[in-house]
């Protein structure tokens, strides 16, 4: 009994659902700060001590916002979406070993099932797309779904790298492998890069934000949803990042290990990784600040004429070194 | 399977309301409808209950952007009615305010193709250090963007001998910056990618569709009204009309680059050969010029500015036309943003194509919708559309 | 139930996004409000984000003379928005009609045709006025 | 290519057709033609003279007739004007030999009610669909009024 009610514990409280959701938001706002920083300018500033409760602020107005579903959207799809949405980025991100090696759940060959989730949530983009029937909308969901076809096998065979060299599929050996070096310094550097590409795609960030493209078609599969739908979207969207950023520093940086005081384990595996994640966060940042839009046909060519064969040579690489 | 796409009147990246209907096949545009009659305010109607002087007022409000061209052409298209002929020194100044606009244009429109194609940190490095051109607006004419800077006559402030050093500082930062820009633009794969043979109009269509100003030069045909037919000083400004011949959106990048840094000459060797005297010939309260007609001419920053004025002898206009460029360049943008053969126009390409002609639409609100092939029949009439977008959109209560 | 209602009511202030609309105006408003949220004026300290869609604002930023053909657009656009939303008119143009007068085809102002809460004057708006107006808007709005 | 050298060619091309011309300034000349042969003045200018640009299509309303004026040239600016009868107001179109012309006429004809005979699609131009038919805003007798408020 005591066991089932640690679990529950940690899956609601301490790794789980309250400490990730306070962490995505704390990650919009670095994430908002140092993209304005890198643009000369200030970033949310008033919203609390240096504009620290902006996103915080941003999700209680969509909370408190009226909600619409438009006329002519097929009600259940529409409000189904966003919660479904929400719900698997929460899911994923017990995987994640933050205060230790193992997340709250971890079975043998749980990598598998934490990437094929996240192809669903791709596919959940489209549904939302095509649920609420507004043109826009249709088309930014059948950019997303060109997009999916565009980094998927990229950002697997970057994943794949990383578990041929640490002969595994389990993300706890994984990171027990790393112990020794890290995953980005040994041959993987190459997959890490790919990586740092494709989960700027998944995450739909400047590069390759063309189905929600704000110029040209409004706001893309987004364009319908108001209120609490868009609140659970973009709260959805920023766990998304904390679940990739926290991906990268567990495959490649070696997650939660590092020098440790043996009585405060828990603390200290936590701030690594959230030092980690940081730094991959700040990397997809910069990736964002410096780049402008991609067409769908280029980001497709970029993918399968670039992306694929780089991946497929870091595959190589590492099959041959370990 | 082709529907349609109406994007605007209200759309994020196109501040001014107009609406594009394209009918599209997956992502390729076949064919477009232009309908820019939103900012149809009905100006040449007001000309005609605004006597000379307080029409200038009403000149400065056809475009925010490119006033300092439009009351440029109106107060010379007044004296050109009066035959008067205004101080040098007052000629010098209208060019530095010119040509302090026209790089203010330019740069803002920087910034707005920056943003189109989603390049964020472009587009606000350009328009922060847009700020010292607007600075310097500010210094000489007293306001940043709507510059009252010309009267009948002349012009109303002089410049003092700190605000030209003033001048000359901002200039020097300005010039590093543009380079840094144009250097940015010609290396940043990105851009090359979304904006090289993107929006075609080639030399032969650009003449026969009377496309103006740097969407002219850009398909390397080399007109330009400061050069044909020079007007206040620009006969003893030197300056070479600049012309690029890939025309498509990165050619027009590069005119508009290469034309701040032509600007930023002129304002210095003008600067340096002001003549001294005064800025104004007095003028009566109520001006009442002879009976007659005149053409004035200007090289705005979209392009050729024509003002034409009918007067009958008494103090208001009797016609008062303007042509504005954006008017000029909307065939030629039809003819860019339709796919032909093998040039295909994508759906992520419209803001940047249409923007490329750097479009002023409060100017051209007496533009409407162009058919380009007449055989086409629409699915729906425009109020069919209007009625099915309402009922789509209305809200569910 | 205090605390909810103002805490929803401090959210609404801190994060205002905004929704552009020139009605015909001629853009000397516009890019002076588009200039604000620029390095050297910023108001993205305020939390303020320009959005694309309708659905997503909740300040309608107006600038320019409602001329007859956007009427029917501004007012379908302002059906679209969610409830608590908001109208500023920026500029002279949108409070009164500015300079064109007896221009036949432009109404007198924009509160003849939409309900409108704040009122910015200048032509054109200066982006201090509008960073201004912005903050008397968001204290108003956490005054409830 | 000065000013006297187009009015002569144009005179002895057109004869008697040029009713007046005269140069108010420098690069401006002001040609007055009868209504039959303007089209044929428009070509001769745009591809013999080798003109190539229309800039623009005034249309004015003098009180007993109406003016059609193009404005043609790139240096040069040569303004063809030709008066039409206010109350059969039409005049044949050069659309077919300069493509680009087709918004100016349109523009002259919504606002002026002036027909441009061999326009292809001479619609409603520039004015809100709602507009009365028949009401042209510039003619003279038409008194500008703010629509009425909705609120």
């Amino acid at each position: 009994m005591i066991e089932v009610l640690y679990k529950m514990i940690e899956m609601i409280l301490f790794p789980g659902f309250a400490f990730i959701g306070v962490l995505s938001l704390l990650y919009e706002w670095i994430d908002r700060k140092f993209y304005a920083r890198l643009q000369n300018r200030i970033g949310p500033l008033y919203a609390g001590p240096h504009g620290i409760l902006q996103p915080l602020a941003d999700f209680i107005k969509l909370l408190s916002k009226e909600d619409i579903i438009p006329e002519g959207a097929d009600k259940f799809l529409f409000t189904l979406t966003p919660i479904l949405f929400f719900a698997i980025n929460l899911l994923l991100t017990l995987f994640l070993p933050i205060c230790g090696t193992t997340g709250v759940i971890s079975f043998t060959g749980d990598l598998i099932f934490f990437v094929a989730l996240l192809t669903m949530i791709s596919i959940l983009v489209y549904t939302a797309g095509m649920a609420s029937t507004n043109r826009f909308a249709t088309i930014g969901a059948e950019r997303a779904v060109l997009q999916l076809i565009g980094y998927e096998i990229p950002f697997m065979l970057s994943i794949v790298s990383v578990a041929i060299s640490s002969r595994s599929l389990t993300i706890k050996n994984i990171v027990e492998s790393q112990s020794s070096i890290w995953h980005i310094l040994g041959p993987n550097f190459l997959a890490f890069i790919i990586f740092a590409i494709t989960a700027q795609a998944e995450l739909e960030r400047i590069p390759f934000d063309i189905p929600e493209a704000e110029q040209e078609i409004v706001a893309g599969w987004l364009v319908e949803y108001s209120g609490k739908k868009l609140a659970l979207f973009r709260l959805g969207k920023d766990v998304e990042t904390l679940l990739l950023c926290g991906l990268g520093a567990t495959l490649f940086l070696g997650g939660p290990l590092g020098p440790v005081v043996p009585g405060l384990e828990i603390v200290f595996y936590t701030l690594y990784f959230i030092v980690k994640s940081i730094i991959v966060l700040l990397v997809l940042t910069t990736l964002r600040a410096l780049f402008a839009r991609l067409r769908v046909d280029q980001m497709l060519v970029l993918s399968w004429k670039y992306l694929i064969p780089l991946s497929l040579i870091s595959v190589l690489i590492v099959r041959v070194v370990f | 399977m082709s529907f349609y796409i109406p994007i605007g009147p209200q759309h994020p990246v196109h501040p001014e309301p107009l609406l594009m209907k394209f009918k599209v096949e997956g992502e390729q545009v076949i064919d477009v409808e232009i309908n820019v009659s939103y900012t149809h305010r009905g100006i040449e109607k007001g000309f005609e209950y605004r006597d000379y002087m307080k029409g200038i007022f009403l000149a400065e409000r056809i475009c925010g952007i490119c006033n300092a061209a439009h009351t440029l052409c109106y107060t010379q298209n007044i004296e050109q009615l009066l035959g008067k002929e205004i101080p040098p020194r007052a000629k010098y100044l209208r060019l530095i305010v010119e040509e302090l606009s026209r790089i203010h244009s330019h740069l803002l429109w920087l910034g707005l193709a920056a943003h189109q194609i989603g390049f964020e940190t472009l587009f606000m490095y350009v328009w922060r250090d847009r700020e010292k051109v607007l600075d310097l607006l500010e210094t000489i004419t007293g306001n940043r963007v709507v510059t009252a800077y010309n009267t009948i006559g002349g012009v109303r402030r002089d410049i003092t001998p700190e605000i030209e050093q003033k001048i000359r500082k901002s200039l020097d930062y300005l010039e590093e910056r543009t380079k840094y820009f144009k250097k940015v633009v010609m290396e940043e794969p990105t851009v090359l990618v979304r904006t090289q043979n993107v929006g075609i109009l080639k030399p032969r269509e650009a003449i026969e569709l009377f496309a103006v100003g740097p969407v002219l030069r850009a398909s390397g045909i080399k007109h330009d009204i400061r050069a044909d037919d020079p007007y206040i000083a620009h006969d003893e400004v030197p300056f070479n009309v600049v012309t690029y011949d890939t025309c498509d959106v990165y050619a027009r990048i590069l005119v508009r680059v290469d034309e701040i840094l032509e600007c930023i000459n002129m304002v210095r060797y003008s600067l340096d050969h002001l003549p001294s005297g005064e800025y104004r010939i007095r003028m009566p309260v109520i001006v009442r010029p002879p009976p007659g007609e005149s053409v004035s001419r200007v090289e705005a920053p979209r392009g050729e500015l024509l003002h034409y004025v009918r007067s009958d002898g008494s103090d208001k206009p009797y016609r008062y036309k303007v042509r504005t460029p954006t008017l000029a360049n909307i065939p030629s943008t039809a003819r860019m943003l339709t796919s032909r053969g093998d040039y295909i126009v994508y759906i992520a390409d419209i803001p940047i194509i249409f923007g490329s002609i750097d479009p002023c639409l409060c100017c051209t609100g007496r533009v409407m919708f162009i058919d380009i092939e007449k055989s086409k029949s629409w699915v729906w009439t425009y109020n069919e559309l209007v009625r099915y977008s309402l009922k789509r959109f209305e809200r569910h209560d | 139930m205090g605390f909810t209602e103002k805490m929803i009511r401090w959210a609404r202030g801190r994060s205002p996004w905004i929704l552009f609309f020139n009605t015909g105006a001629c853009n000397a408003c516009d890019i002076e409000v588009v200039a604000a949220l620029t390095p050297r004026y910023d108001l993205e300290r305020f939390g303020l984000l320009l959005k694309g869609s309708p659905r997503h604002a909740d300040i309608l930023v107006v600038t320019g003379p409602v001329t007859r053909q956007v009427r029917d657009r501004l007012i379908r656009i302002y059906n679209q928005m969610p409830e608590p939303k908001f109208v500023v008119a920026a500029g002279t143009c949108a409070t009164s009609g500015g300079a064109f007068w007896k221009c036949y085809n432009v109404y007198e102002s924009l509160d003849s045709v939409i309900p409108v809460d704040a009122y910015i004057s200048g032509c054109p708006v200066k982006p201090e006025a509008v960073i201004q107006a912005v903050n008397l808007l968001a204290q108003k709005i956490m005054k409830g | 290519m000065n000013e006297e050298e187009i009015i002569n060619i144009l005179k002895e091309k057109f004869g008697d057709k040029i009713v007046e011309c005269k140069i108010p300034m420098k690069r401006r000349v002001f040609v007055e033609v009868s209504k039959e042969c303007y089209k044929d003045v428009v070509k001769f200018l745009l591809h013999d003279l080798d003109m190539k640009h229309v800039e623009a299509i005034t249309g004015v309303d003098a009180k007993d007739h109406f003016e059609v004026i193009a404005h043609i040239g790139y240096g040069i600016s040569v303004s063809v004007k030709v008066k039409i009868s206010k109350d059969e107001p039409v005049i044949d179109s050069i659309c077919d030999i300069a493509r680009g012309v087709e918004l100016y006429e349109r523009e002259a004809y919504d606002l002026l009610g002036i027909v441009f005979k061999g326009n292809p699609n001479l619609k409603r131009f520039i004015l809100p669909e709602d507009w009365p038919e028949g009401v042209y805003p510039l003619r003279k007798d038409y008194e500008a009024e703010h629509p009425k408020p909705l609120r």
